[in-house]
């Protein structure tokens, strides 16, 4: 049931946006919103680089596709692995759906759970070094529970 | 025996060890230094699925994986 | 300050939303959110037609690109004229932003304002008509005012 | 002389009249049987910006639309 792709460094945005576009071209959906995350230049970053830990990601995905389908909608999602370059794009998320309200209820709902609960790591390339983006990262929900907390 | 696997930026290669659930996972690590900075904010996977007890029942062969802190995008 | 585009038919989406993506590509927008508005086969339909009123339509996404770019975003739509038939295209906005808030949450306020405010009506083509979707359109906010609302 | 034009699917030719304020027009077009199924749900501008009054004062010249109930997307 997935569409969940997983790319070698940065995204090829117009490939994948016009693929999902005509993909589902004939399925009579009348929103189509997708999500295009791209690398910011900002604190001397030469760029990020990603873990991606597939097979949650992958239930998560499914997950969220089976919510999704029951309101007759649909969800797409690429991702980078490794290295993306400022200015390069590393995350794109698109919702397919029948009406506008789904659609921008659930690309909303799907970006944020994304950011909160996808196990994917962020690192910035600075200075020829990699350095785990601790600050702007976020405990999975139910995180803990080896150090007491439940 | 159980394998514990660390991911993303924990730099910490996989143990194997006897453990009849997560408690006994907890009290290994607990005493490991290099997890200090990761036990409290590190999410737990047994078979790739996330658990949310240390009551969490563990046997032969199962794959245990702690996930800290994500930041897709 | 516009970037509206209108169009005689159907919109080309790939041309559309690619371009876009590039010509934004190097001012460090983090998030980019194109929503594609596509004509439902539906009722027996053959398509829609759409007459839009220029002037208060520019104005009216003046206004909007004006407080976009108070947040440091910015916005562009593109909207067909004339007959898009089903499964064909007749509306993008989207909408780029350095971080992914403010454009979720921009992208959503503009689509619904389109809606209720944008000086755009909507016919069914069917069976050779052209008939106007009176049950589908709203009333522009303040309107009636000649038959004595206020 | 002030231009009256009708947007969409109003289907009028445009009319040409003397009118000092919307008042005027509001007046005319109450006795239209045309305009009965629009005066209630039409906006109304001058010079192409939407007005909330019937007083708004008209000059010779000047162009008022009215805008019925829209749908795009």
């Amino acid at each position: 049931m997935s569409t969940l792709e997983l790319y070698e460094g940065a995204l090829n945005v117009p490939e994948i946006i016009t693929r999902w576009y005509a993909e589902e071209s004939q399925y009579n959906y009348g929103a189509y919103i997708p999500f295009i995350g791209t690398v910011r230049e900002e604190d001397g970053i030469e760029g990020l680089s990603f873990d991606v830990y597939e097979p949650i990601l992958s239930s998560w995905f499914d997950a969220w596709q089976t919510k999704t389908e029951v309101l007759g909608a649909k969800l797409k999602m690429a991702h980078s692995r490794g290295d993306v370059l400022v200015h390069e794009s590393s995350y794109i998320a698109a919702v397919f759906s029948p009406k506008r309200r789904v659609a921008l209820e659930t690309i909303e709902k799907f970006v944020e759970d994304f950011k909160a609960s996808a196990p994917i790591w962020k690192y910035d390339l600075k200075n020829g070094a990699r350095l785990y983006a601790a600050d702007r990262s976020t405990a999975i929900a139910g995180a803990g529970i080896l150090g007491g907390k439940r | 025996m159980v394998t514990i696997e660390f991911l993303g930026p924990i730099q910490k290669a996989p143990l194997t060890l006897d453990a009849a659930s997560l408690h006994d996972i907890a009290e290994v690590l607990k005493h490991d230094s290099e997890m200090a900075q990761w036990i409290e904010n590190c999410a737990v996977a047994v078979n790739d699925t996330l658990v949310s007890t240390l009551d969490t029942p563990l046997k032969d062969g199962d794959k245990v994986s702690l996930l800290p802190p994500v930041c897709g995008g």
